[in-house]
């Protein structure tokens, strides 16, 4: 069932338009992350949903009510701010027992839930410090305390876990997504971190600049971006601009001036040529040019280039390959790096180039 | 929506100074730009024709201005370290800045007359030490009146600036010190700007109250007349309202002016507040 | 205490409270408050079953209050020429001289300060001059000494404002030789006088600091403050100067619309009696304009008393100071001590 | 954090020096013995502090005086705290203007603006006296409410409020539970100003009283104008012991004045 | 050459120890990042060398000179800080031109050089906007640009980069990494993301508690953690506890009861029993059992287990398996992911164990 949906919603601060005619839909009991770089209007979304903004215009509709006018507090919307916005004058405490006092809740179970709660994002022992004496980190995990005990109708998540550790990210990730599933509670997650929203969401919608560019389940959209702009969100860092088809060895060929690429195409792509190949740095696969056979050299999806810049990121290296079809970024896992000015070959398996609309 | 709202937080307030003081006051001021039934501006003319007038005028905005650069330039400093304090000494010395206001203005005075007079605390020490050879005169000099002034107004600027400072993040002042500011340059350039909205209010009040103040510089004053000599000359002993209205007016022209020039320097000093 | 007889609602229109109570409001100065209520008020109160209720201030604001009618005062005390404002704004009712059985009693000159149809003085003041002989070499006996050297940057002079700033200005005409008031002769006079003066005073107790502290060595001022000024400066002396006093002359006249004017009438009445104006001169409230009064030398220091002395008192016309008074002020704040 | 500012510590003392030395000269005259005041003073005597209640008129007025700040204030709160907040929270045309007026109490010279609520608020409206001074206190009370809370409200971060909306606070329990504690030095600061400049006032009070009604300043000054003995002074004395006892007070209660400051 | 030295140094809140004898040690030109959970004193750190902190004790050095007692604007550090703290007065424009217009410099040239920094974070056209007006991650650059356009002899990050999505990251940890070395800037780097760290650093530190637990190059920590909490720390999420040492078929075995583990040691480590064997998740292998020989069954560095969790990471897969010694986390690269329940084998590569303090 449709929970929320956001109808041809528009947002302006004065008068420069950040949303124009936005449509969302989430079904109950989901959680939908907005992806985007910043600036495209993803805390602007989350707000306009809590009600912090006002819309120019459109329609939001919540668990079948209009809730385009509705105040904030009438929402029962849980919001964990990117800023964290913690009372100044309470103590960690008194901050997430806000929202249950306000609600009359008994002292007693004041106590326990708020105790439950600050066990799971690993504050215990700090109920009585105030937000000035926590660190950056600490102080993102009350935000997220205090949203989440009110076991709200929707999940309002503005980059709840940016200021944590890789650990405690991933802890408290699996923490937010285990709650929500447990209390069926539908939520809306902003997040820059890509495999944080690819592993808890059930919806992702990569936004560019006040719309939404696709919207998915995480492996489809992880998989097969269906825009350029999307592809180069993901980590589709290389991109091959064909300027004809050929036929091949195998079938049908891609070409690049001489260059030949067989390339698996997704339901719904035709052949015309208004496609780009877009492959991740990952994917790609680089030989010193000396190690190949003249046959393997031979082979269509691969292009020759030298190794410009080598770089380590802990589990793998990136170089950085100039090719006559221009330069590509490489990860690859091994334990002595290529050299920067060697030449290489690279190959473009053919199951993992994707064709995205220009 | 919004809109609205915002109007009904306002219209209680609103309503209650238009009946009670806005109303009257546009009557009383409107009346002295009629005089048997036909409009003049007779009594504003019969004042700035007149060069003794606008000589009282000068002096009583040079105490005025005086009174209220000095208000800032001791109060500012004082609140800046009260606000850094820790909170029990900060609760003292905000209750020992506010003691001052209890005392009556004519014990204050003779307050003033022993420590300015001259046979006063600060003759006796200038004579003493051989500064001077023979008693300054301070009491009843325009001086007296500043200082009279200053020591009236100098807890409403700090109370005020105190509350005002508090509300800034001290990590703003970190950043700037950080971008190679030195203390001082850090606080004028963040706390200062950050703080003028409140510096404004202070010296509206000082500047406003140093205006209308009949008491403290007819006590320590001297020969040296203010406008509202004036004023209550012409309200109290002769009973002209008509011409203390025309001075009134006068005098509120003149602080809007003024503050309306404060207002001007603080969008500068800082656009967003 | 006094306590009891104030109308704690503050609602004085109605003209009777709860019991049916007469209220009879009186406007004064709000001094010696204690010593009224006991010897004054109370007994007036219990004689006529009428309760008493005051407003306090000074001159000029229960003038501008009775202006405005916004409390229905039926009796005020006014002194010198604030009184004669209240006439010339037509604010005071005329008073029944048949039902003051004690005017008779009273000196001429406290009679009918501002004419027969008003009230009269129940006190009259000399203005002389008070000094400290220590700071003053040789006798002032004379208005005219004020000039002299010795007060040179040594003196206070009322303010213009004060009670007694016209009488200064009179006073200078005549120190300046006039047999009839001369105003730019007084104002000369002034000027020249200005240089010796450290300050205008308008508050007596400013008057009483600067002699305590020597600021000044003296100045004009009303007899019935020597008595503090001795305690400042206890050589201090007091004199009447030869060309004369002057009178500060204080009446109680009733409020137009009053509902209460027969009342208001006996009231004042009570205030002329011997056993009212004896009673304040031993207390040293007010001195006794009534001729009957009959006090020892202790009992008459620090007020002014005797027929001498009170029947030659300078005193103002009334009606003139006060349509001269907007011309004098502007002149003396241009030309005097600017 | 400390932080050491030595210079500013001195200059700060140096200041507070010239705030408090004229009031150690009052107290000090208060215990003498003579009728006039007198520094250094004679001897030692409480008689005028045995004075001030002798004479009822200043317990008395001193009541009044409390009862109308004390009201007076409330009311002005309660205009003045949604107008402060509206004129800083929203951006709207017309704001600069209501500002103005908002300030205009304290613009006009007070004996012009006394007169005038004389000749309208009593004698027009027939309002009863004491409502008229109260009255007449709130408008002067309201500016130093409206803009000292204003400016204090101009550096708060409205987005904790926000926050508290969102947990399912309505928009005056988001007031009273989150910014009201956060600006509490302002509004300490704002309430402060307001009293006092209420308690001194004689301006509006000198008009706006009637029979058997007066603050404690008319009474004051009514008495300063015939008596020059040091019961001035010795008020003076007691108005101070009673703020440092309200302090104290305030201290024990709630965690000192630490309460209204901390942040 | 050793630029920067902490020594002994100790730093608390109130009473409480933040940092107790602390050392530090950089060279200069070079960047360090101080990595470790959130709390641990990383921000404490960051504001003791910048000044903002008074230490209890020890001793600050800096180029030569006793840094302990200087003033903070006497230092010409660069700080980044993790809640902006932009001047709320001041466009965007002003805010950064503020550290150069101190420094007297000429009108054109604050312009040039705050232009350019402001392309440097992607934030042309937005000169004329004040803080309040901008997204997350626009305030988080205008912070980076700051700092950086003053050239300082020191630069302090503080999680600069938490609110920017991954490519915008990518870029600017890039572009902040060039400029530190044209500059020969010497940097001290927080952040949460460790291939962050891992990237952009010549020496990485990991803090536990106010301490630092290791101290080595970026390669040194990735792949050969010293002990066990700096290697749960950076993804050695599998832990063996060996029970003694047995002859196996290739050489001396490391034993969990009857299970053997053929081991590298690293240089300098004995065969004494004070080792916990560790491992990436992404290491370990899986196969369903009944793809398995029987002979590949009975090698050694293998354990049987039980598939109870599989979550979608995007690239890969992780799985959470049950053994007989233990939960254990593999991340594989798989098309069709193992369904929870299925029966599968894990396998230890033996040069992926690393032997780690207890
Ligand atoms: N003002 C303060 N008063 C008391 N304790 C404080 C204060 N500031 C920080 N702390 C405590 O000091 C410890 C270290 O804080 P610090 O800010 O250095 O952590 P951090 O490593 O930067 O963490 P994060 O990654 O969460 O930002 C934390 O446990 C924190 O709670
Ligand atoms: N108060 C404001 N006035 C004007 N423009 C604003 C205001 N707040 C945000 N913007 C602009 O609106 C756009 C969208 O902002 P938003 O905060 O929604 O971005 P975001 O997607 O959350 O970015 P980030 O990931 O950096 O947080 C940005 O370009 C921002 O500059
Ligand atoms: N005891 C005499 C009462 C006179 C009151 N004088 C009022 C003086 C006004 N200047
Ligand atoms: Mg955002
Ligand atoms: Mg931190």
């Amino acid at each position: 069932m449709t929970l929320l949906s956001l109808e041809q919603v528009s947002v302006a601060y004065d008068n420069h338009l950040i949303l124009e005619n936005f449509d969302l839909k989430l079904e109950e009991g989901k959680l939908l992350s907005l992806l985007g770089p910043s600036g495209c209007g993803k805390t602007t979304t989350l707000r306009l949903i809590a009600g912090f903004l006002e819309a120019k215009g459109g329609k939001f509709m919540f668990d079948g009510r209009d809730y385009t006018h509705l105040p904030v507090n009438k929402r029962n919307f849980g919001f964990v701010f990117q800023s964290y916005a913690l009372f100044p004058h309470l103590s960690v405490y008194d901050n997430v027992a806000f929202g249950l006092r306000l609600r009359k809740m008994k002292e007693g179970q004041v106590k326990e839930k708020v105790l439950r709660m600050l066990d799971i994002v690993s504050l215990n022992g700090f109920e009585k410090r105030f937000p000035q004496e926590l660190s950056g980190g600490q102080r993102q995990r009350v935000a997220i305390a205090r949203a989440l005990v009110i076991e709200p109708d929707l999940l309002l998540f503005d980059e709840p876990l940016s200021n944590l550790d890789a650990n405690l990210r991933v802890t408290m990730r699996v923490e937010i997504r285990r709650l929500q599933q447990e209390l069926g509670m539908t939520a809306v997650y902003v997040s820059h971190d890509q495999e944080e929203c690819f592993s808890i969401s059930d919806q992702v919608a990569i936004m560019n600049a006040g719309k939404i560019e696709q919207l998915g389940a995480p492996t489809d959209i992880y998989q097969y971006p269906k825009t350029e702009y999307v592809a180069r969100f993901i980590g589709f860092n290389n991109f091959l601009v064909f300027d004809g088809t050929r036929q091949g060895n195998t079938g049908l060929e891609w070409t690049i001036g001489d260059y030949g690429f067989d390339v698996q195409l997704q339901a719904g792509q035709s052949t015309a040529n208004t496609y780009k190949g877009a492959i991740r740095p990952e994917d790609l696969r680089i030989i010193p040019l000396g190690q190949l056979t003249d046959l393997q050299k031979s082979l269509s999806n691969q292009v020759p280039g030298t190794v410009k810049v080598s770089t380590y990121l802990g589990r793998s290296y990136q170089f950085e390959v100039q090719t006559a079809l221009g330069a590509f970024t490489v990860n690859q896992e091994m334990d002595i790096p290529i050299a920067p000015g060697q030449q290489v070959m690279i190959t473009f398996p053919a199951d993992k180039i994707v064709m995205v609309a220009q | 929506m919004k809109i609205n709202k915002m109007y009904w937080l306002l219209l209680p307030g609103l309503l209650f100074l238009t009946v009670f003081m806005l109303i009257p006051i546009i009557l009383t001021i409107g009346s002295t730009f009629v005089q048997e039934g036909k409009p003049t501006l007779e009594g504003y003319l019969y004042f700035f024709k007149d060069a003794y007038f606008n000589r009282i005028l000068l002096t009583t905005l040079r105490v005025s201005v005086f009174t209220t650069v000095i208000c800032i330039a001791l109060g500012y400093p004082v609140a800046y370290y009260i606000s850094r304090l820790g909170t029990r000494k900060k609760g003292i010395l905000l209750a020992l800045s506010i003691f001052p206001l209890l005392t009556s203005p004519v014990v204050r005075s003779f307050s003033w007359m022993i420590i300015l007079g001259r046979k006063g605390l600060v003759n006796n020490a200038l004579v003493a030490t051989g500064i001077v050879d023979k008693p300054i005169e301070i009491l009843y000099t325009p001086t007296a009146m500043i200082i009279g002034l200053v020591h009236l107004f100098l807890p409403l600027i700090i109370i005020t600036l105190v509350g005002v400072m508090e509300n800034v993040d001290s990590e703003l002042i970190r950043a700037a010190e950080s971008l190679g500011a030195s203390r001082f340059t850090a606080l004028r350039k963040v706390l200062f700007p950050l703080t003028i909205p409140g510096l404004i209010i202070g010296s509206v009040l000082v500047f406003v109250g140093s205006l209308t103040a009949y008491t403290t510089p007819a006590l320590l004053g001297g020969k040296e007349r203010v406008i509202s000599t004036f004023l209550y000359q012409n309200a109290m002993t002769l009973n002209d309202w008509y011409l203390a209205s025309v001075i009134a007016t006068i005098m509120i022209v003149i602080t809007l002016v003024v503050v309306g020039l404060m207002n001007k320097v603080a969008t500068k000093l800082n656009p967003k507040g | 205490g006094c306590g009891t007889t104030i109308d704690q609602n503050g609602n004085a229109s109605t003209g009777g409270n709860a019991d049916g109570q007469k209220e009879l409001v009186i406007s004064t100065w709000g001094f010696s408050e204690d010593f009224l209520q006991e010897s004054v008020f109370q007994p007036f109160e219990k004689e006529h079953n009428v309760k008493i209720v005051l407003e306090t201030g000074n001159n000029a604001e229960r003038l501008n209050k009775i202006r405005q009618g916004s409390t229905n005062v039926d009796l005020i005390y006014l002194s010198d020429y604030y009184a004669q404002q209240a006439i010339d704004d037509d604010l005071l009712e005329p008073i029944d001289r048949t039902q003051l059985t004690n005017l008779d009693q009273i000196y001429d000159i406290a009679k009918a300060p501002n004419g027969e149809k008003y009230g009269p003085a129940y006190t009259v003041a000399q203005l002389g001059i008070a000094y400290n002989p220590a700071l003053v070499s040789g006798e002032v006996t004379s208005w005219s000494d004020l000039w002299k050297p010795e007060f040179a940057n040594n003196l206070t002079m009322p303010a213009i404002t004060a009670t007694a700033g016209p009488m200064m200005i009179d006073a200078a005409s005549r120190v300046a030789g006039n047999k009839e008031f001369n105003e730019d002769a007084a104002f000369t006079q002034l000027k020249q006088l200005d240089p010796s003066v450290v300050k205008y005073y308008s508050q007596t107790s400013e008057y009483v600091n600067m002699i305590g502290q020597e600021e000044i060595a003296g100045g004009p001022i009303m007899e019935m403050y020597f008595k503090d000024i001795q305690a400042a400066v206890p050589g201090a002396k007091f004199v009447t100067p030869s060309e004369g006093a002057y009178a500060v002359i204080n009446t109680v006249n009733i409020v137009k619309g009053s509902d209460n004017k027969e009342l208001a009438e006996e009231f004042i009445d009570w205030q002329l009696s011997k056993d009212v104006q004896e009673k304040s001169a031993k207390a040293k409230v007010d001195s006794p304009v009534n001729k009957d009064v009959v006090l020892t030398d202790e009992e008459a220091q620090g007020i002014t008393y005797g027929a001498d002395i009170i029947e030659n008192l300078r005193k103002l016309d009334m009606e003139f100071v006060n349509k001269s008074m907007p011309v004098w002020t502007d002149r003396w704040n241009r030309e005097i001590g600017g | 954090m400390k932080e050491k500012h030595y210079g500013l510590a001195i200059f700060s003392t140096l200041v507070f020096i010239f705030l408090l030395g004229p009031l150690v000269i009052i107290s000090v005259t208060s215990f003498g013995p003579g009728t006039v005041l007198k520094f250094p003073p004679d001897g030692f005597s409480l008689k005028w502090y045995q004075n001030i209640w002798a004479v009822d008129m200043f317990p008395k007025t001193f009541v009044t005086s409390i009862i109308i700040s004390l009201l007076g204030n409330l009311l002005a709160l309660i205009l003045g705290v949604p107008a402060a907040y509206a004129l800083s929270r929203y951006h709207f045309r017309g704001r600069d203007l209501l500002n103005a007026i908002f300030l205009s109490p304290v613009l006009i010279p007070g004996i012009v603006l006394g007169f005038t609520m004389l000749k309208y608020v009593l004698v027009m409206y027939q309002l009863p006296i004491y409502a008229g001074l109260l009255v007449g206190h709130t408008v002067i009370m309201l500016p130093f409410i409206i803009r000292v809370i204003g400016s204090s409200l101009s550096n708060f971060d409205f987005s904790i409020e926000e926050a508290a909306v969102s947990l399912g606070a309505g928009r005056l329990q988001a007031f009273f539970r989150v910014v009201l504690p956060n600006i509490r030095s302002g509004i300490m600061a704002a309430v402060l100003i307001a009293f006092l400049e209420s308690f001194n006032n004689v301006d509006i009070s000198v008009f706006m009283t009637g029979p058997g009604i007066s603050t404690l300043p008319i009474q004051m000054l009514t008495y300063v104008q015939n008596y020059f003995d040091p019961t001035i002074a010795a008020i003076s004395v007691v108005l101070m012991i009673l703020t440092g006892l309200l302090m104290f007070v305030i201290e024990r209660l709630m965690g000192g004045l630490a309460y209204f400051t901390k942040r």
